[in-house]
């Protein structure tokens, strides 16, 4: 459980579950789902000063994990094959490729620093022209003016075009369960009753859908919104039970969100995280409507 | 004539500051570029045979003299600077995935890592590895960035296509068994 | 032994910029100084009768390779044709720099242009047009640079002040943050 997430090299989250899962090669027989979470959560409890730009893709790849660890700990289901099996097999195969790629441009990296340390012991000769030499250079200040050093500056000062996250392209989500949080305190007061389904219409990614998913079960933890579900599968009913519209985020129960803090930190609260991962292992999958204690951190977005 | 030429390349090449391409020398020289190259082979292989403390590498698509690896502890002490701070971890990664993928952008290079590459690619540029090498045709067009000639220097290689293949990298059986062992929802 | 002690003797005067002393050499290889010139003569001796492009000289009080002086048409030629031999838009670009913001680092200079500009800022403090005017006071204690009056002299200028005017143009946030910060060690 050693594992130390060292700044200011912040590796990722991939890197942290490539840590869990490689490490126990010796005898993989044995592996299990339900270590590897419980490692990754605690690795991600004890990253006391998480940057919290970062904080949403270690949370949404814990999200994937849980779901994982509880679809083991349910008993086995005669009806496999549903279409919420698949999903979940779906995105294991995600993130399997994810770790693919990552550990094959690690390995890369590897092959890098080696070409660069072998590079290093020799040194290129640099001295340049010897002074007998030196005259016959032109002078390449010939023709240029103090107004053709202006015309340079500001073509140096140009704004360039402020290079903008397309997303049109790639899969990493850029929206926090903070935000997420934020924005349901104030639309679920001036909706009324609704469902998860009708909630999350229009997001683009299975991503985004778990941030939503995740944001609810804060605020049903917080007391804040009621769930229910009248079956397996079922509408997931969403009705809000806070007060004004933004109130809920001052409950003191919830993950510690200090938004007077310049930089962010997620603060762990409650039980460690070994117990969280026991209460979750206990509970049904979280489609089923019961808050699991997660992993706890809330990322503010600071777009 | 051919040891005419030799020496010339080599007196060139004693007072250039960056690898000369082999067309450079050609034009200089006033012969084929296949000959500039067949010559600075024949220079390289007697420098080998002869023993030399240094060597004729072909480097960033052209030639330089340089050290030979062997003699690095003696020219450690001489140089202090110029050897180059170490990348982080995250830094060498980053540039494996530039290195591989190029023209690639800010965000492709995040969604590999998972992690947002916005410092790192910053820290490669400064340092001259990597440089905006376009524009993305798609909405926001994002930068792209590739790597430049100076890393070719860094890394010794003469082109980019000398890399080993990304392939050679990809986990073998055992680790990919390790990992979907690692990841199986059901037991 | 001998051959190791001669090699290292090549490697070492092949990256060094300017001639090295006999009793420098002699204190690296831990031999007498008299063993140190015995080598270089030999040394020297073996590239003469090798009809090398080449030589090792002895100057200013020690060592070093230059061009052989039979080869010094070729380096002419190549000095007239180079194409280095107009200031570059880089090069242009990081004397802007340097002029409108001095005294400025390193570091500042390669984050406003958002490439590494070592080797362009060898190059103007070479031709004498920016020099170093003291250091940064911050960690790191970076050499900062400036204009210098040979500049003012080709720029047919008075005195920098003189510079014309960048008008209203407000450079953007990106920009701002580079002059402001400097460079932020990062990843």
């Amino acid at each position: 459980m050693g594992y130390q997430v060292s700044t200011p090299v912040f590796e990722g989250p991939f890197d942290l579950l490539l840590h869990l899962v490689t490490r126990e090669q010796v005898d993989i027989w044995d592996l299990s789902i339900s270590s590897i979470v419980d490692q990754y959560v605690a690795a991600l409890a004890q990253m006391e000063q998480l940057d919290l730009a970062v904080a949403t893709e270690f949370l949404l790849i814990a999200a994937v994990l849980l779901e994982l660890k509880a679809r083991r700990m349910l008993p086995s289901r005669q009806e496999a094959e549903t279409e919420e099996e698949l999903a979940i097999w779906e995105e294991r195969d995600l993130l399997l490729a994810r770790l693919v790629e990552c550990k094959t441009f690690k390995d890369a990296s590897s092959a890098i620093l080696a070409l660069m340390t072998d590079a290093e012991l020799s040194l290129p000769r640099q001295a340049g022209l010897e002074e007998r030499f030196a005259g016959l250079a032109p002078d390449p200040l010939v023709g240029v003016s103090a107004d053709d050093l202006k015309v340079a500056m500001l073509r140096v000062l140009a704004p360039k075009p402020m290079p903008k996250v397309s997303l049109a392209h790639v899969a990493t989500v850029r929206v926090s369960v903070a935000e997420t949080l934020d924005r349901l305190s104030r639309r679920l007061p001036l909706e009324g009753p609704t469902t998860f389904r009708r909630l999350t219409t229009g997001l683009q990614e299975r991503l985004e859908v778990i941030v939503y998913f995740l944001a609810l079960l804060e605020l049903f933890k917080r007391g804040a919104v009621d769930l229910s579900q009248t079956g397996k599968l079922a509408e997931l009913h969403v009705r809000w039970l806070g007060a004004d519209a933004g109130d809920a985020t001052s409950d003191e129960a919830g993950p510690v969100i200090d938004l007077e803090a310049s930089d962010l930190t997620v603060v762990p609260q409650g039980p460690g995280p070994r117990e969280r991962s026991n209460a979750m292992a206990g509970a049904p999958g979280p489609r089923q409507g019961t808050a699991p204690d997660g992993p706890e951190g809330v990322d503010e977005y600071d777009g | 004539m051919t040891a005419e030429l030799k020496r010339a390349i080599e007196a060139v090449l004693m007072v250039t500051e960056s690898p000369i391409e082999p067309n450079v020398l050609a034009q200089l020289l006033e012969v084929p570029v296949g000959t500039v190259v067949s010559l600075c082979d024949e220079l390289a292989s007697e420098y080998r045979e002869g023993q030399r403390g240094f060597v004729l590498a072909r480097v960033a698509g052209g030639y330089r003299f340089q050290s030979h690896p062997d003699m690095a502890a003696y020219i450690e002490r001489f140089v202090l600077e110029g050897q180059s701070a170490r990348l982080s971890a995250a830094a060498l990664e980053t540039l494996a995935i530039v290195a591989y993928k190029q023209p690639v952008s800010r965000a492709q290079v995040a969604s590999i890592r998972g992690v947002s590459a916005d410092g790192v690619l910053k820290t490669l540029v400064q340092k001259g590895y990597i440089a905006e090498v376009g524009r993305d045709s798609g909405p926001g067009q994002a930068v792209l960035y590739g790597t430049t000639t100076l890393l070719l220097e860094k890394l010794g290689l003469d082109k980019m296509e000398d890399l080993p293949a990304l392939g050679d990298f990809v986990p073998g059986p055992e680790v990919m068994e390790a990992l979907e062992q690692g990841l199986r929802p059901s037991a």
